[in-house]
């Protein structure tokens, strides 16, 4: 025991003697202030690096640097992980999956941010500012609570890719129609109302093989109609199968009911069961690769990309590799609507969804002088101007002001589905056992994509699995 | 006790002395230095305390010895103690449970069955491409023993596949297992017009997995053997041409006994990787199709989850795993060599 | 009979030659062996070289030259160069202007750390070597297998007091830090080479050189060191393709400023929000093969030379 | 039957002519020691017969066949060579029963093979000894014991004896020859040690430069070498040959100018076919008489240099003209170092080279 605090300790007090020999950038002189972040290596973020670097005049008269180190996605978590838990006190701002912030809060690593917010009332207005369901899930710990640590850096939300000159092809609109009887959707507003049933049938009725004809033109290669994500790694079937559970009534773990909510009942409840069914369901529509476990979000992008997909549901994120051409055999074919959701008796659609994107979030060792010039940042990061220019060149914005204004939509082509999915959003676990959950649940999913075993097992086993993690936690009484 | 510079008792005494008085009187990041001077202090009595009694075996010995101990053999005894704590790591609090953690992880009812399925994975892998490997890279070998024309061209492109970063390669290789754009589905689509997918059984992936990793360090495997081949003296067989002694005879009698040693090392270095076996399984299927190996598993335990003091308990079991079968390897080739 | 011989031994198809050699009949057969083995890494070398709208294709286009029309046209893809540009130079936010992505920075970390890193090994590991085979101590074996096992436990298990241990005395993100750490890391496949080697060696003439005059210290220089020249590099070499690779501590040891090309690669499998660009990816590795199989290609006599050593002299 | 044939067999590696146009005939019980200083192609020829190397061109006939296409699994031949080629991964016994698993024979009867093999080549003390744990003695006898193990075509050696000193080597040449003698095959030796040559070939045949320069028994190439280089090669104290005008002939003796003296002597009637020229005068060590005076048939020297070489002496001397002469003479005939000496050349033993190397000989 002794080592491991007297070893923290010493990196706790050895930082000013390791940053003069590291050149490293943790401390700075009054005038000085330098940020240091730890990002993933994508547009957002380095569309945020450029624009501090160009247009950031801090307020302060300070000299502020933002030091931002860009971390290929596939392994920012194992970099930043280590970073936090060997002590290594090296970020002042970090990028974070919405699920890590318990896991690091209560690690002591994440900072919270409610005293800085009720100091400061321009930044309480920032921060009211943002559209609660992104608030929620991004910014609380525990999920729903009131102490706050994060800012949106990307918001990300699940959209319908589609394909116009397939979806709006006469032929295959009026064979569509003669088959099912319902319209093809074609424009992004008939995508938007779109639900479950009728992605169903245009996944079965774009099942087409090499040699038969696809808007009046010879498939070279096979062709599927649907995919979404339904991967083994990270989260890439959690979000849909959570999707599809909320959208039939059922649950995921409560976090907010804790410590009196179960998972047992719960997250194997019929409804839950069902939602699991349906998300089975429309597999056999997909490409063949979902069969393997291994159909994460950026395989099924990359068929829809590649024009072997006639609608993809994905994260609004990786939607700019299908607007350039280079990357995208379908660039000039694009149209966006909200994913899919479940029509109730009443006609209404649920589109109840997994949030996606990221916050960024202060860390507890970072000075009070740091930390000044930190909110000063993140406020003008935050600012309507800022958000929309961010907007312009590609991000997101959880901005109320910014997404509902109408020329958010011109932006790109997806952003008004994107501002339209925003009431529906909602997240998983904070817990810091999130990843435990998760990755049994990952396993226990792709048993069941994989056709190992029915969506009754695989929810009995994840409900058992984690009833029995979360009492040892002592979340479930 | 004489003050010379090579008196390291006196040297060690002193160290400690002033290195606890440091620790206690003055903050870390002072008394981190002094107590690295100290043991400097005493590496140094050592280092001239040897010289002295041209002790050259330490001397020589000692810069590796320092280097591996901070590197490697620090954090090794680290984790190991670790293995016997509670412990997380994104966690503060820290207590002694003994062997609590080696006891869980192979028998509570949550952890041991993923432990052991892994483990039994694992053991799989080794066996497969450890044997692959022997066999291809034998093979080639073969292929390569004797001089030819181009033989230093042809070779250089049969070492490639192990220059490649990981990375690259596994990431290629889903790409050539891929249903839809890969080429192997191609071909066998072309041929049996069928819809070929080789990685959604377990047979199709782990025959992936092995295909790949096979690939890539067979060579190794080759460089060694080949090495053993080329250094046959002709002149035995000559011999064996004119003693009209079979092909086969002649490989178990004459090339057998010259390569025996260096295929025991590559078999020694290649089951140690083997055990290791991560990336390939984390880029091919993530584990799916009951391929999760034990490094795999220790991944998630020790990073994603951050169970440190719980994968320090199965990496020892790991440890100790290899430690007997290596000692195997060398018990048994130790053996047949003291025979001849 | 004599005139048929003669051509067709021009040609190099020779039935009975001399035991230990064989013809272009051989070579023939390895030629066949040999591409059919690298055709992966070919297949690479090929994608980097696609436009990237070809990378993907199906069918799969397999060659830059439709070889006179002996390979179908939907199998030809137009060879372009662009891709090792983007290596360097390209947007990285959407329609933004190229700009530099760091990577001549990633290769020049790669070289100096890998080739630093195992040049040190090189020479600590083969003091040590001599040291263990001349002046065995008391358990050598058990030292020895004891340095072996530090190859055993997966990187991830000794990762964390590294990392912490590098904090504390400042050595993260630093060139040292990570030069250190693979220093250890080929340590021990360096002594047990090395050892091998100097065990074979003839203890004669080291004892003549010492009658004759000679201190130990030359007798390593002078009389043992030129012996293992061809084991030093097979050792160089082995030592370079593993450090070459490594891709974990280089994650989590190594800042911006000394990240290596394996970590960087990523950038590649997962970046501007889409998965892997598959092009970019085969242009990086294309170029990051370039060095270690240039290193490879040149020493190749003394890699077979020097493991073989061990067994020469029976 | 049992013969070795080649016929105008030609080696070339590259450029480099190795063997050129070499002929030679091996009877069954004849052994032929193939003699030359290194890199003179012996080796290569024996490699040749044995198929370890292809001929460029001519003829491998072996038992009267010709077997220049195959390999030497086919030739059935036995070979023993220089560095011994002892299987190092087994014992002695299992070393010499490898050529018998071609044949098929059952365990036994190899067993008995091996024994008695053993026995003539004293080895049966050391049968389950690994070849690294004999003595060097005990290797060339294994080496041999492996060959005579069956039997074969023919017999090939490759410089059985070089590894072992000087006593062994005596020793070793007797049991040799006396386990071939017994066996009527054609042998082949290759040595570049003239005295195993002439001690244990029936024949001998002298090479240089991938030449074969002469064939014959140890004493034709003894007593009339065919030219200067067999004449220099053969023989120890090695041949005195001497450069000289050739002034005329007649009466079955020559008129030379031999190191600036005139000198009237017996030699060859096929001298007289020369015409006046620059020849070499061979005349061995051993073929000289001295005389207490200069007459027309001696060569006046000065002793030089003494060497007792047991029962007999060599002198080096020295003539007027700064010639070396080499002269061997009893032990009891006593010459101090400056004596001048007159030498009388044996007419039978004078040889004349002509100006191409060549002996003159009718």
């Amino acid at each position: 025991m002794t080592v491991v605090t007297k070893m923290k300790g010493f990196a706790a007090a050895t930082g000013f003697a390791a940053t003069l020999l590291t050149g490293g950038a943790t401390y700075a002189f009054a005038d000085d202030v330098t940020l240091t972040m730890a990002v993933p290596d994508w547009p957002p973020t380095r569309v945020m690096k450029k624009f501090f670097d160009e247009q950031y005049k801090p307020a302060s008269g300070n000299k502020v640097k933002l030091d931002v180190d860009f971390i290929p996605w596939p392994d920012f978590y194992t970099r930043v992980n280590a970073s936090l838990t060997s002590g290594e006190q090296k970020y002042n701002f970090i990028v974070s999956d919405s699920q890590w912030l318990g896991a690091f809060v209560e690690g002591g690593y994440y900072r919270k941010i409610n005293d800085l917010v009720d100091a400061d009332p321009d930044f309480k207005k920032t921060m009211e500012s943002i559209h609660p369901a992104v608030y929620n899930a991004y910014s609380t710990y525990p999920y729903k609570s009131a102490n706050l640590y994060g800012f949106p850096q990307f918001p990300d939300v699940l959209v319908t890719y589609g394909r116009k000159d397939v979806l709006c092809n006469d032929e295959e609109q009026a064979a569509f129609k003669a088959k099912y009887n319902e319209k093809l959707p074609c424009t992004g507003d008939e995508i938007s109302n779109m639900d479950w049933n009728t992605f169903e049938h245009i996944g079965e009725f774009f099942m087409r093989k090499k040699g038969e004809k696809l808007a009046g033109q010879v498939l070279d290669d096979d062709f599927y109609g649907i995919a979404y994500q339904a991967g083994k790694g990270y989260d890439f079937s959690t979000t849909s199968v959570h999707t599809f559970m909320w959208q039939h009534g059922g649950n995921i773990w409560d976090e907010t009911k804790a410590p009196t909510g179960h998972a047992e009942g719960v997250v194997n409840s019929p409804e839950s069961i069902a939602g699991m069914e349906h998300f089975l369901k429309l597999l056999k529509y997909m490409p063949p690769v979902v069969k393997t476990g291994t159909m994460d979000i950026f395989v099924s992008d990359q068929l829809f990309r590649e024009g072997k997909v006639a609608m993809n549901v994905d994260w609004v994120g990786l939607g700019e590799a299908s607007l350039d051409p280079k990357s995208s055999k379908v660039s000039d074919k694009l149209v966006f609507g909200m994913a899919p959701g479940l029509r109730g008796a009443d006609g209404k659609i649920d589109h109840t969804e997994q949030i996606g994107g990221q916050p960024f979030v202060l860390t507890t060792w970072t000075t009070p002088e740091q930390t000044k010039e930190a909110v000063a940042f993140v406020k003008w990061w935050l600012s309507p101007e800022m958000q929309n220019k961010f907007a312009a060149a590609g991000g997101q914005s959880a901005i109320k002001s910014v997404y509902e204004d109408p020329k958010y939509a011109t932006y790109r082509p997806w952003n008004k589905a994107f501002a339209e999915s925003l009431d529906w959003q909602k997240d998983m676990w904070h817990v810091p056992q999130f990843f435990e959950l998760l990755t049994q649940q990952q396993d226990q999913f792709d048993l069941a994509i994989t056709g190992k075993q029915d969506a009754k097992t695989t929810m009995d086993n994840v409900a058992k699995f984690q009833e029995d993690l979360l009492k040892n936690a002592g979340l479930i009484q | 006790m004489r003050l010379s510079p090579d008196n390291w008792k006196l040297a060690i005494l002193v160290g400690l002395v002033v290195s606890v008085l440091a620790a206690i009187a003055l903050p870390p990041h002072v008394s981190f230095w002094i107590v690295g001077a100290m043991a400097a202090l005493v590496a140094a009595a050592f280092v001239v305390n040897a010289y002295r009694r041209k002790y050259y075996g330490g001397l020589l010995v000692a810069p590796a010895i320092a280097v591996l101990f901070v590197m490697n053999i620090f954090p090794l005894l680290w984790s190991l103690g670790l293995s016997f704590f509670a412990y997380q790591s994104n966690q503060q609090s820290i207590r002694f449970i003994g062997l609590a953690n080696y006891t869980k992880v192979l028998t509570n009812d949550i952890m041991a069955p993923a432990n052991w399925g892994a483990l039994v994975n694992t053991a799989m892998f080794v066996v497969l491409t450890v044997t692959a490997q022997m066999i291809v890279g034998f093979l080639l070998a073969m292929l390569f023993a004797k001089q030819f024309p181009l033989r230093k061209y042809l070779l250089i492109l049969v070492l490639t596949p192990m220059m490649l970063s990981v990375v690259a390669s596994g990431v290629f290789f889903s790409y050539y297992y891929d249903p839809t754009f890969g080429i192997l589905s191609y071909v066998i689509n072309a041929i049996t017009g069928g819809q070929f997918i080789l990685m959604d059984s377990k047979a199709g992936a782990v025959t992936g997995i092995v295909f790949a990793d096979a690939w890539m360090w067979s060579p190794f495997v080759m460089l060694l053997v080949l090495a053993g081949l080329v250094s046959v003296p002709k002149y035995l067989y000559e011999a064996a041409a004119i003693d009209r002694v079979s092909k086969w005879r002649q490989f178990w009698t004459i090339t057998f006994p010259y390569i025996r040693g260096l295929m025991m090392l590559a078999l020694l270095f290649r089951t140690i990787e083997a055990f290791k076996l991560a990336d390939l399984v984390i880029l091919l299927t993530k584990g799916g199709n009951d391929t999760m190996t034990i490094s795999y598993h220790l991944i998630r335990i020790a990073n994603e989850q951050n169970k440190t003091s719980e994968g320090a308990a199965i990496s020892y079991l790991m440890l100790f795993m290899v430690i007997v079968l290596t000692n195997l390897y060398l018990y048994i080739a130790n053996r047949r060599s003291q025979g001849d | 009979m004599a005139e048929n011989n003669s051509i067709w031994e021009a040609l190099g198809f020779r039935k009975a030659s001399g035991v230990g050699e064989a013809g272009w009949g051989r070579t023939l057969v390895v030629a066949i062996v040999s591409l059919i083995y690298f055709l992966p890494v070919l297949f690479i070398i090929f994608t980097a070289f696609k436009p990237q709208d070809a990378a993907l294709a199906v069918p799969p286009t397999l060659s830059p030259t439709s070889l006179f029309g002996l390979i179908p046209q939907q199998f030809v893809f137009t060879p372009t160069l662009e891709n090792f540009g983007s290596v360097f130079m390209r947007s990285m936010t959407p329609g933004g202007a190229p700009e530099a992505t760091g990577f001549d920075r990633y290769f020049f970390n790669s070289i100096v750390i890998a080739s630093s890193s195992v040049l040190l090994a090189l020479v600590i590991g083969t003091l040590a070597a001599f040291g263990f085979s001349r002046y065995p101590l008391k358990g050598n074996d058990t030292y020895l297998f004891i340095i072996l096992t530090t190859r055993m436990l997966p990187a991830i298990v000794v990762i964390i007091p590294v990392i912490l241990m590098f904090r504390v005395v400042g050595l993260s993100g630093s060139y040292t830090g990570i030069i250190l750490l693979y220093t250890a890391f080929n340590l021990a496949f360096t002594i047990w080479m090395m050892k091998s080697f100097f065990d074979e060696l003839s203890l004669d003439v080291e004892d003549a050189a010492r009658i004759d005059g000679s201190s130990d210290i030359k007798v390593f220089f002078k009389i043992a060191l030129p012996q293992v020249i061809a084991g030093l590099a097979a050792t160089f070499v082995f030592g370079l393709i593993l450090t070459w690779n490594e891709f974990l501590f280089a994650l989590l040891l190594s800042g911006p400023d000394t990240r290596t090309v394996p970590v960087a690669m990523n950038q590649a499998v997962s970046s501007g929000g889409r998965g892997t660009d598959w092009t970019l990816l085969a242009a990086i590795e294309t170029l990051f093969l370039i060095p270690v199989f240039l290193v490879t290609f040149f020493l190749q006599n003394h890699l077979l030379r020097g493991v073989t050593f061990g067994t020469v002299k029976r | 039957m049992s013969t070795i044939e080649i016929r105008k067999v030609t080696k070339q590696f590259g450029a480099f002519t190795a063997v050129k146009d070499a002929d030679l005939k091996v009877e069954a019980g004849e052994v032929v020691c193939l003699l030359g200083p290194s890199g003179c192609g012996k080796t290569t020829t024996l490699r040749m017969i044995a198929g370890l190397e292809r001929a460029t061109s001519g003829d491998v006939i072996i038992a009267g066949q010709r077997m220049n296409e195959l390999p030497p699994q086919k030739r059935d031949i036995a070979m023993v060579f220089q560095f011994y080629a002892l299987y190092p991964a087994l014992t002695v016994g299992q070393n010499i029963a490898m050529p018998l698993h071609y044949e098929g024979l059952s365990k036994a009867d190899q067993d008995a093979r091996v024994s008695k093999v053993a026995k003539i080549m004293h080895l049966s003390e050391v049968l389950d000894r690994m070849p690294n744990q004999i003595s060097e003695g005990e290797k060339q006898r294994l080496a041999v014991a492996r060959a005579i193990v069956r039997d074969p075509n023919c017999f090939l050696f490759d410089e059985p004896l070089s590894r072992l000193d000087v006593e062994l080597r005596h020793s070793m040449r007797g049991q040799i020859k006396e386990v071939l003698t017994g066996l009527s095959k054609a042998t082949v030796i290759v040595t570049h040690d003239q005295l195993e040559a002439l001690t244990m070939a029936s024949r001998i045949a002298i090479m240089k430069d991938g030449v074969i320069e002469q064939v014959g028994t140890p004493h034709e190439v003894f007593a009339k070498p065919t030219n200067v280089f067999v004449a220099s090669f053969i023989g120890t104290p090695q041949m005195n040959l001497v450069e000289a005008d050739l002034r005329s002939f007649g009466d079955g003796k020559a008129d030379v100018v031999l190191a600036g003296q005139p000198l009237n002597i017996a030699a060859d009637p096929a001298v007289s076919r020369l015409k006046p020229s620059k020849v070499t005068v061979g005349i061995r060590p051993r073929a000289f008489t001295t005389v207490q005076d200069k007459a027309g048939d001696t060569i006046a020297a000065q002793a030089e240099l003494i060497e007792p070489m047991g029962a007999e002496t060599l002198i080096h001397a020295r003539t007027a003209s700064g010639g070396d002469i080499r002269v061997v003479v009893p032990r009891d005939k006593r010459v101090k170092v400056g004596e001048a000496l007159h030498l009388r050349p044996d007419p039978r033993q004078t040889h004349f080279f002509g100006e191409d190397g060549r002996a003159v000989r009718a």
